[in-house]
């Protein structure tokens, strides 16, 4: 364990990548871009100032799950889909706490799909990041519910059936106030998406697109290689026309549907460009953006599609408490017994 | 005594059972409630059984529309709501059909005369009427045309004739009072409170009230009226209370003494919902209630609460419990304090959800996969769920355990008197967290170890997020003892299976033993019991030994680990009887456990024994 | 029980009503909207010439979850929230049979929610109806996934605090291919949705306003009153310019940011209304369709807002036994167990 | 026999037991499979147990990386992989330490010398080389650079020298081929096919397998080789197979013996995910494969496929289980055939993914509210998978019940030779649906009652959709018997508890007595097993019988209900022993319900019994 722990409360520490990383020894495949997400979070967490033990990491099961484990603060490795309703518990009886949440597709979309679209339509304060590897690493390779349709596994020897979920779109379904997208072979990104997904009060969704080298390599190599990755990703800034391409040259426009289109800027001149805006109360937009691409191997939107405010669960709670306090006055349990009629018996 | 004088003398009973049954619209359930106050500030014992409709609201004047609720008042301590009503107050024919087959011979049967029009009486499948066709001969049949009185007695008041049809309740309930002497201020008080923004609906009652009273009074067709003296109760202030209602302030209670806030969380099921909806209503006690999307988030979130130091807390029934197994099994493994409550209803599958059983036990007991001990225990009445849900509490602070408290319909919404506790005599069950290192690794720095138990108690520290210095990582997989990391080695898993084991079990020295109820130590019959069946074998117990036949009764609050003494006290008997609501599960574990050839009593009606019941089978084992 | 049950299997019997009512007491609260649901689906049924026998209806637990005991037809009254996972099963198994599933807003969207997403993406042929009553009936009034914030129930004394769901806009966030919105006032609006809900190959989602007038009385009466249905209900029609108000005064366009407006057709000129097309490939448009009522206080859009086209997962799975069969012979269980490596012992 | 004799003459062995181990990354799982296949087809009887790390993929080089797999192999019957390995082939120093503390004294320790460097024997833990610190003398240690020889035996082809030594563990298998006189044929054979497609693939491994033969038969390093004989099996045509295929198998035979088509959902989980594997790689039996979204999703699929007349089926492990509690209660209430499938591993919780444990029929018996009995059986060895797959379904079928069948991760991944069953000769397990109207009103009308049973069986007519005129509805709803309909009569509540728990047991009177192996006759100890620990009762029951201790052994494929003779069995014996690979479950229902003071031999590490363990037991019993 490192120094900081040690450290009195209250004392403020300048904190380090090493104060969160706890004495476990690493256990994922080499070349598993969970390696890489892993640095890009300890990289990143000093900077926020919360101290670790006021951190707390909570994941289900899968590869992804084991985050928690190599994370030096309060983390919770609970059962297959549950961490966000594990978490809703951590946020709501603590408020005070930095939330996380560590999930992967099969654990955050297939067995804990309803749990998910709960929190985020309740807003509970806390940051679920989402390692999208489009299969089941951790069983060995099932197709996932991200999983492009005829994709041959172990479990779907003649191609998979399914159609995948877009978990951008399907956040933005949900009533979710902020979504995000980014990859692990971004780490100035992904840290930026942390940083954003932090910042918002509420439950910030990121999709992170996860390379599993052994069960589905090189699944986003089409989109997120460094050589590619100028004209396939489409980085979305807000307040910003909408455009990619090593000079910019490829745009987004709506069309008369109210649906993105990709355009040479050439052609349809800068003025007609989308022009990025996270904030509008109306998530169509968003959603029109996360339909650009239903699958990582034509143009991809990354970045912040949607980020408004609500109240936070946990705060309308606490809201609720002094209400409550007011209304009925402070706890009286002898009164609370004797509510009622009562009587005496000599 | 003379003609004149027992006109107006009311005779005095030591105990009567009332039943009022009426259509579900016909607000029984209030008139009963409202019964039940009276006689119970009036000082009698009583017990009280409701009885809804699985239908949120069947056609109206059918059988399974009949809504009813019976209330045992008497002079003496009591223990249930009585087997077979003395009296019954059958508002329409259906209420007469399903109802009159347990009125006792020779009982009243009062009717509401008006109902029992053609329409009504095929509603509910008579081909005659059965106050015309003699049927109802070996019963005191008082018909009282209670719909045009009510009626009458609210013209004045401008109320519209199908409003004031809905005071007819109020009528029946003016007219019983008056019959069992009760005294009308507390229901008139209740009324004008009660309906204070609505004027005319509060007229209306107060009118339909009275004019049942005095129809009691002036009406040829009581030659007298009955009383029922107060109970000789130990002194101390009482009110009624249901279980689900003295479940919620026991939680309460249970997080104040452990000077912990109190999380609650819980998806809506019959017959819990209450405890929900009683908790969401009391956050000045800080608790946070949250209505999860499902079961499995429930205490999947109360968990959560729990590892961050509040009390977390859900309860559900039957279907609920078998979504939680999962959840229940992580908190085994987790060793995080945690309470469950399962109010139980008829099952299997959806069953009969406004029924009362007790078949979850074994449930509880394994109803999670690998090996998965935890706590057992189970209310035994309705006040009693107060007490349960503090020792829920204090077994699964002290032992950082899930605990599995169970309750059941019957007790859940039927009401007894409480002498309230003393607040101050409560059980102080605060546990410390943990704030320091805990162990020292051999270059001498030191670290926190999860994992690293009380000695005694095999607990493990609990230390909460925001504490300095003590991160550290739990989760469901296999740990190694005392650091808690992941730990795949067989011996270690062996260690930690039976540690989990013996951890619980160890809690067998820290409950009370259980007391034998055996007045003449004579008895060589043993009746062993746990929850609601408490009343019905007390009362059955007693019965049998009126008719001289010695007996003793043991119940079981704790099912597991059970009472370190419960194998001698099975020893000392010859022959051990186990009534249950359920195809036998508790007599299951003690024949397993001690070897003992216990036999096993069974019903299973979604109601609960009648000391009757009880009685014949103490008798029959005695022979 | 009818005749049409006795009639010998094959011959063509003209069905009416009747056919489908059960012998079983009809048991909801006196003035459910269940009540003219019902009616409104045994006088469709007999359209589609389907025999009785070969429809099942599948529910979970709830009020409107009795509806398959009123039914003469094969039901299944399952669990609360699994309803879509049993006629999932039934038609994996049976793609001959005609499947519908009837729930309410908790079984489908608070319990259920996971398997009603799954369902929609897989695209099984089933007709999902569900009943938004917004409240939780069975159980007696706590409030549900569809109750408005700070709604007071036996739960949720101080107000509900969850943002509702847009189950329409669920349903679009999670590649569903027909979406469709009615109410119980309306006998022939719902016929229609019925009508073209089974006519539509893969899951049919229609969320369907009813009201429960013991717990949740009158929540709809704002749009759905006779008297306020000109002015409060968008009747979206395929190909038409949508526009609605008793004298089609009020219409939708679309803004700069592809989000519905209301707008008076007088200002706006008729040309630039938006023109509903529910077979747009994006569901973009649905979406922002959706997005004008985020309650029903508002005018609302009813009808068909999506109807795409996808193979259905049973027809799938069905080409694939057919495919493997073609690929690896026809079934022969000696062959199968003696496949690999064997000896023969004397 | 003159020393060139020797050198010439394999010494022949009636059993050896040898264990591969290596990194994760090694291919040791290929390797003993291969080993294996090879002494099957010459025609050693065998038992095989392969064992994985439960990380994906942990660090190469550590101990938590350790893959191993071991082969018995024999010249007669055996059950069991043996207790202790003979021959230990250790690849790196992480394999060596993980494995040496099994290996027999005077054991045969094969090492791969290259792996032994500063790097490997760090991340293994070692200060020293245990290589040069004589730790080792206590066996027959033989040192080989296999990683060299590998190299040096490919360089010729050109393959990049990284991918060359993976084709070390072929290396690995040619030595261990020769020493044990194992053809060649049947691998090289195995080799050209598997990587027909990858020519330089192809020739390394060939080379290196040949390199590895062939060096045993140049080096030094062995005086001669050993064999083990044919063992002398029931004649008839072999194959070896694990418990997931022939699980798999038995229900695709199960379905085409009820001519119906086999309908299969589930939700992937180590140990249980490779039967959705196999199942779904043989649609051209008509087999419908279903990866569900999660577990609940799963069972409610197969109750839907049920309905409509499928053979519905799911399968999964513990944490699965919990999941589909309340479908497994449904399906009970609905009466529908369903067939359950869990294959255990180490709980509770997360547990122990990739481990073996019998600590879920407790959960299989009693995890449902309210009273849900099911029938639970359970396979014995890897090729009684196929076997009670059939009796499940048989049953299932026969009494429309769902039914819980039990496997375990030791007999879902272990192999065994399998005698081919005789097509021809499994049973008809088929079942007729309804097709007519089966009851008629008093008006003389005639109409369909699902609930109307077959007076033997108890089952209820199975109706499926498409049937005309036999249009119904069920649910998980107390429903009035007869009829289907919905009933909340107390009476009727209890009649059809009753009724569900009577057809269960009187599956009873329709399975096999269990059998008894007492050759003697004359033994005083019995022990009662069930499954995966049969292999290891039966080897130390004969160990202790050669030891001269008396002793029978019954093993239970029957849980629920017991055999009908069960009782009178165990009445016939002294004393009873239970071994389990858990906290006691079977013989707690054992001391329940037939009041036997069984004792209880318990271990809980995650791998079987070994047979010393057993016998040990038994000794100290006869004692
Ligand atoms: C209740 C339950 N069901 C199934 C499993 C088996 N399981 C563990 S992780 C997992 C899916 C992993 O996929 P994903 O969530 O995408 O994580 P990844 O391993 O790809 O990072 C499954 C099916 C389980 N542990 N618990
Ligand atoms: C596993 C489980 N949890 C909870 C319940 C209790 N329950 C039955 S129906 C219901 C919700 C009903 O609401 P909805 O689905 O909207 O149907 P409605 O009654 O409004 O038509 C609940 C919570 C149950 N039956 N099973
Ligand atoms: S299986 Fe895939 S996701 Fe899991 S650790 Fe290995 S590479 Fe990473
Ligand atoms: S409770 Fe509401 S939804 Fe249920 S039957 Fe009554 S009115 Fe209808
Ligand atoms: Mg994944
Ligand atoms: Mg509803």
């Amino acid at each position: 364990m490192s120094d900081a722990d040690t450290e009195p409360a209250g004392t403020v520490v300048k904190l380090g990548k090493k104060d969160f990383q706890s004495d476990q020894e690493v256990r994922w495949c080499p070349g598993c871009g969970d390696y890489s997400i892993l640095s890009a979070m300890q990289l990143f967490l000093p900077e926020i100032g919360v101290k670790p033990e006021n951190m707390v990491f909570v994941s289900g099961i899968g590869c992804a799950a084991r985050f928690p484990y190599y994370m030096n603060v309060y983390g919770m490795h609970g059962i297959h889909g549950r961490a966000p309703a594990l978490a809703t518990g951590v946020a709501l009886a603590r408020p005070d706490l930095d939330v996380w949440v560590i999930s992967g597709d099969g654990d955050a979309l297939s067995i804990g799909g309803n749990h998910l679209i709960h929190a985020l339509r309740r807003n509970v304060n806390m940051k679920i990041i989402m390692f999208n590897n489009q299969i089941y690493g951790l069983t060995k390779g099932q197709y996932s519910p991200t999983s492009e349709v005829g994709k041959v596994t172990k479990s779907s020897p003649f191609g998979s059936l399914d159609t995948p979920f877009n978990p951008v779109s399907l956040a933005l379904g949900v009533e979710a106030t902020f979504v995000a997208r980014t990859h692990d072979m971004d780490r100035n990104h992904m840290i930026e998406m942390f940083r954003r997904a932090h910042a918002h009060q509420g439950t910030a969704f990121v999709e992170l697109y996860q390379n599993c080298n052994v069960f589905n390599d090189a699944a986003f190599e089409g989109i997120t290689g460094k050589e590619v990755r100028a004209e396939m990703l489409i980085d979305l800034k807000h307040g910003e026309p909408i455009r990619f391409g090593a000079e910019g040259q490829h745009g987004v426009i709506l069309n008369e549907f109210g649906e993105c289109e990709i355009a040479e800027v050439a052609d349809v001149g800068e003025e007609r460009l989308l022009v990025h805006d996270e904030h509008r109360e109306d998530p169509t937009l968003a959603f029109a953006l996360s339909r650009i691409a239903d699958r990582p191997t034509v143009p991809t939107p990354v970045g912040v599609f949607r980020d408004v405010s609500r109240p936070t669960y946990e705060a309308e709670v606490q809201r609720q408490l002094v209400l409550s306090a007011e209304r009925q006055g402070p706890p009286d349990l002898g009164a609370l017994l004797g509510s009622g009629a009562t009587w005496e018996v000599a | 005594m003379t003609a004149e004088t027992t006109e107006l003398k009311p005779e005095s009973l030591d105990e009567v059972v009332i039943r009022f049954a009426g259509d579900s619209g016909d607000g029984m359930q209030l008139t009963g409630d409202r019964f039940t106050d009276v006689s119970a500030v009036f000082g009698n014992d009583l017990a009280t059984q409701p009885n809804f409709p699985a239908e949120i609201r069947a056609p109206a004047g059918t059988i399974a529309g009949v809504s009813s609720f019976q209330v045992h008042i008497s002079d003496h301590e009591i223990l249930t709501p009585g087997d077979a009503p003395n009296v019954l107050v059958a508002m329409n024919p259906a209420a007469l059909k399903a109802n009159i087959g347990e009125l006792i011979p020779g009982g009243t049967l009062l009717v509401n005369s008006d109902s029992f029009e053609d329409r009504n009486l095929t509603k509910a499948g008579y081909d005659a009427n059965p106050l015309e066709d003699g049927s109802l001969a070996a019963f005191r049949v008082i018909q009282v045309p209670m719909t045009a009185l009510t009626l009458e007695s609210t013209k004045e008041l401008g109320v519209k004739p199908r409003d004031a049809e809905r005071s007819k309740n109020l009528f029946a309930l003016g007219l019983v009072s008056w019959m069992y002497t009760r005294p009308t201020d507390t229901t008139t008080e209740w009324i004008e409170q009660k309906f204070a923004k609505r004027e005319l609906v509060k007229a209306a009652n107060l009118a339909a009230f009275k004019a049942g009273y005095n129809f009691g009074e002036t009406a040829e067709l009581f030659d007298h009226a009955y009383s029922v003296a107060p109970a000789q109760l130990p002194p101390g202030r009482y009110r009624n209370i249901t279980g689900n209602i003295a479940l919620s302030y026991g939680l309460i209670a249970a997080a104040q003494q452990a000077k912990l806030p109190l999380a609650y969380a819980s998806y809506p099921i019959t017959p819990a919902s209450d405890i929900l909806h009683e908790l969401a209503s009391h956050k000045n006690f800080g608790v946070r209630t949250l209505q999860a999307e499902d079961e499995i988030a429930a205490v999947s979130i109360a968990i959560g609460a729990s590892f961050t130091g509040h009390l977390g807390c859900t309860a559900t029934s039957g279907p609920g419990v078998d979504l939680k197994s999962e959840g229940m099994g992580l908190a085994v493994s987790l060793e995080l304090p945690l309470i469950l409550v399962d109010v139980q209803r008829g099952g299997p599958s959806t069953g009969l959800p406004t029924k009362t059983e007790q078949s979850d036990l074994l449930l509880a007991m394994f109803g999670r996969h690998g090996e998965a001990p935890l706590p057992v225990i189970a209310a035994r009445s309705p006040s009693h769920c107060f007490d349960t849900a503090l020792e829920a509490a204090r077994i699964a602070l002290k032992y950082r355990t899930p605990v599995i408290l169970l309750s059941d319909g019957y007790l859940a919404n039927g009401a007894e008197p409480w002498l309230l506790p003393d607040i101050d005599a409560l059980p102080d069950i605060s546990v410390p967290f943990a704030t320091e290192l805990n162990h020292t690794r051999d270059d001498g720095t030191k670290e926190f170890w999860p994992y690293l138990r009380d000695p005694e108690t095999l607990a493990r520290p609990w230390a909460i997020p925001g504490t300095p210095g003590l991160m550290h990582r739990i989760g469901g997989i296999e740990k190694q003892d005392g650091s808690g990391n992941i730990n795949y080695d067989p011996e270690n898993h062996e260690f930690m299976v039976r540690l989990r084991a013996q951890k619980i079990a160890g809690i067998a020295h820290d409950i009370p033993s259980v007391e034998v109820d055996d007045p003449s130590g004579k008895a060589k019959v043993l009746v062993v019991g746990w929850g609601s069946t408490y009343g019905s074998i007390q009362q059955g117990a007693r019965q049998a030994r009126e008719s001289g036949v010695e007996v003793a009764h043991a119940h079981l609050m704790h099912l597991n680990p059970f009472p370190a003494n419960l194998g001698d006290v099975l020893g000392k008997y010859e022959r051990v009887l186990v009534p249950e609501m359920n195809l036998g599960q508790l007599v299951r574990l003690i024949r397993g456990d001690f070897l003992v050839d216990a036999v096993s009593l069974t019903k299973i009606q979604g109601v609960p024994f009648r000391a009757a019941e009880i009685e014949q089978a103490i008798r029959e084992m005695a022979k």
